[in-house]
């Protein structure tokens, strides 16, 4: 009881801070310099056309490549955590009730078509609003309808990782590969930036996105099959 | 732009109910759940509303569904432990 | 409209720090930090919006020139995007901490875990 | 000053006079002490006897290098004190072996025989003797300080440290004492005189009725003979300092004797009224009675 | 040079590198981390190089061909090299030193200790706060991974702590950041700060959010009970990187946003340092697990530098090197102390006991605890000093003194620790085998050292690494295979070697001390060729003390006075250690030097006020409101050195547990630098006042006390050691009052003090240990009757008893003669009587000490007991010659300083005319006297023999006892509580009042530590809302401020 209400006597002070935040807030009039350059900048230097993308492909892509390594590590950690003490004892597997008719038959239609779906979402990032996150999480949610249908089903934990390497490392790559050919690390102008548009533009964006949404595909399946696969309880 | 701030109203009031339902203890634990996706599914809409289509699209694939599946998956093992 | 979504994403962190810090569920505890979460994502993209503008993409819509005067401030949206994809990391990490950890001791009550202390 | 050859005879002069004064005077006041008791007391050439008959036994025995030391140490200090300060004051012949030191050295060198004196009995392995040793030290410790303090406090008095000086500064007038020109200081000096003499009250580290305790338990023979030499000149050679240091001094020998005769009988009157302190009531006695005056002294000069 | 965007980059292939490995390829994988490692450490390393060599001038790394603030930059700079490398090289040595772990764990391991190291080094090279931002998650993330390393199964429950506590904190991060975007319009750090005064007016809170976060980020006390939890159930290895490399990139990033923030937030930033420093230390003190001690020390350190961090406006440019200084000491030995606890078994603090059975590890684990305190010659201490000094310069006295409080308190449970590890018995399992570990282990003390000599060359004094008597005694460390014998004459040759080397460069005051110290020192060790075997440890501590004591006499400013002043505590507080039973007592040796060390500090500081480089002599030039402070500190300290009354309580338990030929040097040697300090102090401040005190006349006090309660205690004592050591306390009482009275003679008296008490007090040392080693005790009243047994020993305690007490004719009465001609002109009367009434209590103990053991009866046991052996009677003997001459010729030593003192204090010098004394009062000549007593003597003697010359000895107890012959020793031997009547009387000034003080003080600091760190319930949420609270708290008082 004591400890409810000294949580929110505290909290009573961050509203107090938040408050203070929100009454100060006055929203902007016009962008700042920041945003009015990407505004200008991005069609003629990058040529993508949706600006979010730019920023966090280029711009913040040093962000973009902590974010995935945030991935890559939680997927490790979620694998090393599950695995920890797991590997001494046989799993011991139970029976489950098979699934449904409906589901498996559903699975088999939809998978390729929520793959497709997601490929489309990372490949047109810097075209239209999504990338390589929203294009990942599809895919992998393709991943996990496959889960619910098989259960039991032990998934290529091989597959995965070398499809999330190869995917880090050649993100880390094209970044290194930014050095050498044009302004700096992750600098996406060692392609042309192509016609303004079109799915073949804006310089390494769609390659990059197209390795963040591999590799956040996989990174998030392989947590999913992580999970699934601990039920030796 | 009335429509708007009303259905960001609505959105609003959506958000904090199901954020109270799931921040309270009394409700089962999948309910809870549930509601915390819904939230962040009533946030995506507003986030469309902010015009942000990218974070919407982030939002809902991430954010209230693939956490709400990893919700899902941690509870069932807990559940059948518990069971045990 | 701005307000609103920052005063909700506002109500929403406390709300889930309150959650958070009240239930002695783990698993109610990561539900409210996710909560907590996804305020603090309306907060961010709250502070980055402008009333009459539209999404930061240059098509037919918004040509690159008007872009200046016609868009929204990008830099949150993509600072959210990164912010979401950390959150749910850190989400997963807890809850598979918060598996293993009922595997190990059979119960899910943070108070119980106080072997270390002092 | 510097050492000459005729010093010593001249010492030796002195020590003679001073022996023999003290054999006499030791037993008159043993008499006088004895007589105030209804006693008899002893013949007043008895001392002369004990120390010829003392010398002259010839079956001894000895515990070991610091008891042989012991009384040797212990005369020694008493003879040193004697020569160390001047006996007449003025006087060429009696001025002794004064030239080394001065006050200082005399108050130091009181204790130069008391520890031979306590390493001898010691070293006889007699628990008596420890217990004397222990018990003498801790209240001659204590009866000592008023005394330093005195002595200090005539010293800032004249502004010197040479007892040859402070007699000078006392001469001309009775009234030129420091009995008189610093009360304070000779009444804390004389309390401080109470013990250490080793009378009544203050004889507890001795005990010469009940038992065979003290220091010298386990001496006899020449030892004992020695420390019997001892106990007429030191007494005397501690009543010159104070002699000198409170009374004016003496400039001829009848105002020595007079003088010498004079201090030691306070100690002897005082110790007829009093019973007998233990050692622990002697050093509060000392400590509450004869230290504050001792201390007034010090600071009011 | 390569681009330091590889040390990210590489890292980040590294990490995904792995994942393609197949699982079991665990050699391979573990390859490549360490390559990565090895990669990014030689990277940051020469970016080091170029850099500190001016080769290269500090590099931007833009991304994405952008200019800042449109995309994300990096910058490295000369600090940040040195923290890259710093957490690389750290990174690569815990690699190596979790091998096992890897090996087992997997590369998924690999991967995640690869991107820690990736994430820290992003976190200091980063110049944008949302990139901050990422890196930090990154390394909360990894940090919950690497937890997982730990096989102790609690860790699993501080990771979840942790992550909870880091969620509250990302979410205020988050909020401050994008509302700080939203007052500057940009994330680039160089831009807000550049825009600071819009955000301080706009963003102040999304400031404080972000700030607040970081800070959170740190650890700080008291928010920080994950961490505990963290430091104490994690491998240690993980725990060493955390404390280390994450420690120290939080720290830059703080650094970074105080140049948003501005002085405002540098003072809250040194607020809460300060507080952590004193509170974290606090809390550790009731701690017995060692990893989480080393926790909380860790949360202490980091405070420490904080509070640096926020003092950074005062230090200017020597910012850098303090901060630096302090940094990357705390890394380097904290680092090393988790990789040491990783090789002892159990994890109570007593376990490390098990490090005694190897020297080299014992050296490392002392290197470490230096290295943490910040002791000469590593570079806390050239940093604390710099500090100190800055921030005394400013008038921050509060901050100065909470500072020196906390690094006491840090001290004295790292050494009491210590004293564990060297005195606690082994009764645990044997330190780990590994190789890997000890290496790493090693090389991290190789570290310390090497930092130690980059921080002396970088510092503007001299280089403590150069000074030759320090040199002179590191070197014994590799000579620590050879026989003692061998050692002790390398040892005595360089003593006497240094000395006719400084000879002509000494004046006469130092001559003295130089004689003492050096040649005395010499003398002493004689007594050491007794010992065989190999003694190890013995002459690195002793020959530190001793270097530390001949560069305090030549010592000419403050920083190498202080240096060699804590150089010669440290090197004796180790040869105190190594007494059987001293556990207790050298620590309380240690604490109260140190205490007194840092009064000397704070002192100098107070009166350099800001110049670091302060000369002795300039302590005259003290303006006056601040003089009397300095002095009264200074003297403090001083007086803690000397035992004064009150500040005491360590002397006695050191001094007589100490070994035996270490007593001498402790008790003969030691003490003087007290008086050498005070010395030094009263001839360059003389008086002065505060509050219309004299303060000199308080000293005086204190001596006249000193030397009252330390006689009156050395009666009461059964222990012979103990006797002396209580009689030592009485002595400098004697030096102090007599320093005190700031008269020519005086002076000379309390010098006359020096040299007596040297030789006596070595001497009676020498021989009670030679009896103690004989018989096997110390109580006294266990001995008796030694006299004939140990003939030379009893010799050398006659003479010296004699010599002390100040009975003519020996060298002690002319101390005493020169003592009262001293304070006729002292015009303070009472404490001279103190003085008086201490006088003949002297001669209480001292015969005490005789007769106990040597005179009375000889018990059974005892009777086959030998002379002490030669090694230990030589140098007895050679003092009994010593105070001889010096009794017949005072003059020798003495009419130098006569002069020399007139230098200072004109009046009232002595004339020294032939072999006579004169002083305006009256004179001594010590030859006539010693002739005339001799010749008294002699004459009796002869009689007595002529008399008495068929005298026989006979045997023990032939005595006449109440008419029976007692057989029992024991029974007729009285020497328990010798002063019965004695104690009934005034035993009750020596009641332990100041034991009873400093005990109730101790207790009271372990209860508040004891009572107060249960706040740290173990419950996460717990932990949590500290966070919270700590977030509340710092704003209303920042709001209030």
């Amino acid at each position: 009881m004591i400890k409810r209400f000294a949580v929110i006597l505290l909290l009573l002070g961050i509203g107090a801070i938040f408050t203070g935040l929100m009454v100060n807030y006055v929203p902007d009039k016009a962008l700042n310099v920041t945003a009015r350059y990407y505004a200008e900048q991005t069609a003629p230097d990058l040529g993508a056309a949706n600006i979010v993308t730019a920023i966090i492909v280029t711009y913040r892509g040093l962000d973009t490549l902590g974010e995935v390594t945030v991935l890559f590590l939680t997927a490790a950690i979620v694998g090393l955590v599950l695995a920890r003490g797991s590997s001494d004892e046989a799993p011991a597997r139970r029976d489950l009730p098979p699934p449904g008719e409906l589901l498996l038959t559903g699975t088999r239609l939809l998978l390729p078509l929520i793959l497709l779906f997601g490929a489309y979402v990372f490949t047109h990032g810097h075209l239209t609003p999504g990338g390589g996150f929203q294009g990942g999480a599809i895919i992998a949610s393709g991943m996990l309808l496959m889960l619910l249908s098989h259960p039991l089903r032990r998934f290529g934990h091989r597959l995965i990782a070398i499809v999330e390497s190869i995917a880090g490392l050649a993100f880390v790559g094209i970044g290194v590969l930014g050095i050498a050919l044009a302004g700096g690390f992750l600098d996406n102008r060692i392609l042309p930036l192509g016609t303004f548009g079109e799915l073949f533009s804006a310089g390494a964006i769609p390659i990059i996105y197209t390795f963040v949404g591999l590799k956040v595909g996989a990174e998030f399946s392989s947590m999913l099959v992580n999970l699934s696969e601990t039920e030796d309880l | 732009m009335n429509l708007n701030i009303g259905m960001a109203l609505l959105l609003a009031i959506g958000m904090i109910g199901t954020a109270i339902m799931a921040t309270r203890g009394k409700r089962s634990l999948g309910i809870s759940i549930l509601a915390a996706g819904l939230a962040s599914l009533l946030a995506s809409v507003m986030f469309l509303l902010l015009g942000a289509p990218d974070v919407a699209m982030t939002e809902a694939a991430i954010g209230s569904g693939l956490t709400t599946f990893l919700f899902f998956f941690v509870l069932g093992r807990v559940r059948r432990g518990e069971n045990d | 409209m701005d307000l609103i979504a920052m005063a909700t994403g506002f109500l929403l962190i406390l709300i889930g720090l309150f959650g958070a810090l009240t239930n002695r569920n783990i698993l109610r505890m990561i539900v409210a930090f996710a909560v907590a979460n996804t305020g603090v994502n309306l907060v961010l993209v709250s502070v980055g919006y402008m009333t009459g503008r539209t999404a930061p993409i240059l098509d037919s819509a918004v040509p690159v020139a008007e872009a200046t005067a016609r868009v929204i401030d990008p830099v949150p949206q993509a600072l959210v995007l990164t912010a979401i994809v950390i959150g749910v990391g850190v989400t997963a990490l807890m809850l598979a901490y918060a598996y293993r950890l009922f595997k190990t001791r059979g119960t899910l009550d943070i108070s119980r875990y106080t072997d270390l202390k002092w | 000053m510097q050492f000459e050859w005729i010093m010593v005879p001249y010492s030796l002069l002195t020590l003679f006079i001073v022996v023999n004064y003290g054999l006499l005077l030791t037993a008159l006041m043993q008499k006088i002490g004895a007589r105030v008791g209804r006693r008899h007391g002893i013949p007043i050439w008895q001392n002369y006897v004990d120390l010829i008959k003392n010398y002259g036994i010839r079956s001894s025995i000895t515990h070991g290098v610091m008891f042989y030391l012991g009384p040797v140490f212990r005369l020694t200090g008493g003879v040193g004190l004697l020569l160390f300060v001047p006996t007449l004051y003025g006087s060429e012949m009696f001025s002794n072996l004064s030239f080394a030191g001065d006050l200082i050295l005399a108050l130091y060198f009181i204790f130069f025989g008391s520890l031979g004196m306590a390493l001898g009995a010691g070293e006889s392995g007699h628990p008596h003797s420890a217990i004397g040793v222990s018990r003498g030290l801790s209240q001659v410790t204590t009866a000592e300080l008023p005394f330093a303090l005195a002595v200090f406090a005539i010293a800032l008095q004249y502004q010197t440290l040479s007892v040859t000086e402070i007699v000078a500064a006392q001469q001309g007038s009775v009234w030129n004492w420091t009995l008189f020109t610093n009360p304070l200081a000779v009444a804390a000096a004389m309390l401080s005189f109470l013990g250490s003499m080793m009378r009544p009250p203050f004889d507890v580290v001795l005990a010469p009725q009940e038992i065979p305790i003290g220091p010298p338990t386990e001496y006899h023979s020449s030892y004992l003979a020695l420390m019997q030499t001892n106990r007429v000149i030191f007494p005397i050679a501690k009543i010159v300092v104070y002699m000198n240091l409170f009374f004016g001094g003496a400039a001829t020998w009848p105002v020595f004797f007079l003088k010498v005769f004079l201090i030691y009988f306070f100690s002897l009157f005082v110790g007829v009224v009093f019973p007998r302190f233990r050692v622990e009531q002697s050093v509060r006695w000392f400590l509450v009675w004869a230290l504050p005056l001792g201390i007034a002294a010090i600071l009011v000069v | 040079m390569v681009s330091p965007i590889f040390i990210i980059a590489g890292s980040l292939g590294g990490a995904f590198l792995l994942g393609l490995l197949r699982d079991p390829w665990r050699g391979a994988s573990y390859v490549i981390s360490l390559l990565v490692l090895t990669f990014t450490t030689w990277l940051a390393g020469s970016w080091l190089w170029a850099l500190s060599s001016g080769a290269v001038t500090p590099v931007e790394i833009l991304t994405a061909g952008t200019q800042p603030p449109f995309a994300v930059n990096l910058r490295l700079g000369i600090a940040e090299a040195a923290m890259v490398l710093l957490i690389n090289l750290t990174g690569l040595l815990s690699a190596l030193y979790l091998k096992d772990t890897l090996f087992k764990q997997g590369r998924r391991a690999m991967a995640v200790l690869l991107i820690f190291s990736m994430a820290l080094s992003g976190i200091v090279m980063t110049r944008d706060l949302f990139n901050l931002f990422v890196f930090f998650e990154l390394t909360v993330i990894s940090t919950g991974g690497l937890i997982l390393l730990s096989r102790d199964p609690r860790a699993l429950a501080a990771g979840f702590k942790y992550l909870v506590a880091s969620q509250v904190v990302s979410i205020l991060m988050l909020v401050g950041i994008i509302f700080a975007y939203h007052a500057t319009g940009s994330l680039n750090l160089d831009d807000m700060a550049a825009a600071s005064a819009a955000l301080l007016r706009g963003g102040a809170l999304a400031f404080f959010l972000v700030f607040i976060a970081v800070v959170a980020e740190l650890k700080v006390f008291p928010a920080n009970g994950w961490a505990l939890d963290i430091y104490e159930s994690a491998h240690p290895a993980f725990s060493a990187l955390v404390s280390a490399a994450a420690g120290s990139a939080s720290l830059v990033a703080i650094d970074k946003l105080l140049q948003i923030g501005g002085p405002a937030w540098m003072d809250v930033a040194s607020i809460i340092g300060i507080v952590s420093f004193v509170g974290a230390n606090l809390f550790a003190l009731a701690q017995r697990v060692d990893r989480r001690l080393l926790g909380y020390s860790s949360v202490a350190q980091i405070g420490l530098i904080l509070f640096v961090v926020g003092q950074q406006d005062i230090l200017g440019e020597r910012y850098l090197f303090v901060a630096g200084g302090v940094l990357l000491a705390h890394a380097v030995g904290k680092a090393g102390l988790f990789w040491l606890s990783g090789l002892v078994a159990g994890r109570d603090l007593t376990a490390w006991s098990a490090l005694r059975g190897n020297p080299l590890l014992l050296f490392a684990f002392a290197s470490f605890l230096a290295l943490l305190i910040g002791l000469p010659p590593f570079p806390g201490f050239y940093a604390k000093w710099e500090l100190v000094h800055a921030i005394a310069a400013h008038d921050h006295l509060l901050e100065l003194a909470l500072l020196l409080f906390g690094a006491l308190v840090e001290a004295g449970y790292l050494y009491r620790w210590f004293g564990y590890a060297i005195k606690r018995e082994i009764d645990h399992e044997p330190i780990a085998p590994s190789l890997y570990k000890r290496a790493v282990v090693c090389v991290a003390v190789l570290a310390g050292w090497l930092l130690a000599y980059v921080w002396g060359e970088l510092s503007p004094h001299d280089n403590l690494l150069h000074a030759v008597p320090v040199l002179f005694a590191l070197a014994f460390l590799a000579l620590e295979w050879l026989p003692a014998r061998v050692k002790n004459a390398l040892a005595i040759a360089g003593l006497l070697g240094w000395f006719a080397f400084s000879y002509p460069a000494y004046d006469p005051l130092q001559l003295i001390f130089a004689l003492i110290v050096l040649a005395g020192g010499a003398l002493i060790l004689l007594a050491s060729f007794h010992s065989d075997g190999r003694r190890l440890g013995f002459y690195p501590s002793a020959m530190l003390m001793y270097a530390g004591l001949a560069m305090l006499i030549v010592a000419e400013d403050s920083f190498n006075f202080f240096a060699a002043w804590e150089s010669l505590t440290i090197g004796s507080y180790f040869l105190i250690l190594r007494g059987r039973q001293s556990e207790p007592h050298a620590l309380s040796y240690l604490v109260f030097s140190l205490g007194g060390a840092f009064l000397i500090l704070a002192g100098f500081a107070l009166a350099a006020q800001g110049n670091v480089q302060f000369l002795l002599v300039s302590l005259a030039e003290v303006a006056e409101p601040l003089a009397p402070w300095v002095f009264a500190l200074l003297a403090v300290g001083f007086m803690t050195k000397t035992a004064a009354i009150g500040l005491h309580i360590w002397l006695p338990g050191a001094h007589a547990e100490a070994e035996t030929d270490v007593s001498p040097m402790v008790s003969g040697i030691l003490l003087k630098a007290g008086l050498f300090g005070l010395f030094m102090l009263l001839m360059t401040m003389g008086r002065q006042e505060l509050y219309g005190v004299d303060l000199a006349h308080v000293m005086m006090w204190i001596g006249a006390l000193s030397a009252l309660l330390g006689n009156l205690m050395a009666a009461f004592q059964e222990d012979a050691k103990r006797l002396l050591a209580y009689s030592s306390i009485g002595q400098m009482g004697y030096a102090l009052f007599g320093l005190a009275m700031m008269n020519h003679l005086g002076w000379l008296m309390a010098l006359m003090f020096v040299i007596n008490h040297y030789i006596y007090k070595s001497m009676l040392f020498l021989s009670v240990g030679g009896v103690a080693k004989r018989t096997g005790t110390r109580a006294m009243y266990q001995m008796g009757g030694l006299i004939t047994l140990m003939p030379l020993s009893f010799i050398a305690v006659l003479i010296g008893i004699i010599a002390m007490s100040g009975v003519p004719p020996l060298s002690g009465f002319g101390g005493r003669w020169i003592f009262y001609n001293a304070i006729m002109t002292s015009e303070y009367r009472l404490p001279m009587i103190l003085i008086f009434v201490s006088g003949p209590i002297a001669f209480l103990y001292l015969f005490r000490l005789i007769h106990s053991i040597f005179l009375g009866q000889l018990k059974d046991e005892h009777r086959r007991v030998k002379e002490a052996p030669f090694w230990l009677v030589l140098p007895q003997m050679i003092y009994v010659v010593c105070l001889l001459v010096f009794a017949l010729a005072p003059g020798l030593a003495l009419r130098r300083v006569d002069a020399y003192i007139s230098n200072f204090l004109p009046q009232g010098a002595l004339s020294w005319e032939g072999l006579t004394i004169t002083s305006e009062f009256g004179y001594w000549s010590p030859v006539s006297i010693m002739l005339i007593v001799g010749v008294i003597f002699v004459v009796i003697f002869a009689w007595l023999l002529f008399v008495n010359r068929r005298a026989q000895k006979v045997k023990q107890f032939n005595i006449v006892f109440a008419a029976e012959r007692p057989y029992r020793p024991e029974t007729t031997h009285y020497a328990w509580n010798f002063y019965a009547p004695y104690k009934k009387a005034l035993g009750f000034l020596a009641w332990p009042v100041f034991e009873r003080f400093w005990a109730a003080v101790t207790d009271l600091l372990h209860t508040l530590a004891e009572l107060l760190r249960r706040i740290y319930t173990g419950n996460g949420q717990v932990y949590a809302i500290h966070l919270l609270a700590f977030v509340v708290v710092v704003y209303l008082l920042k709001e209030g401020l």
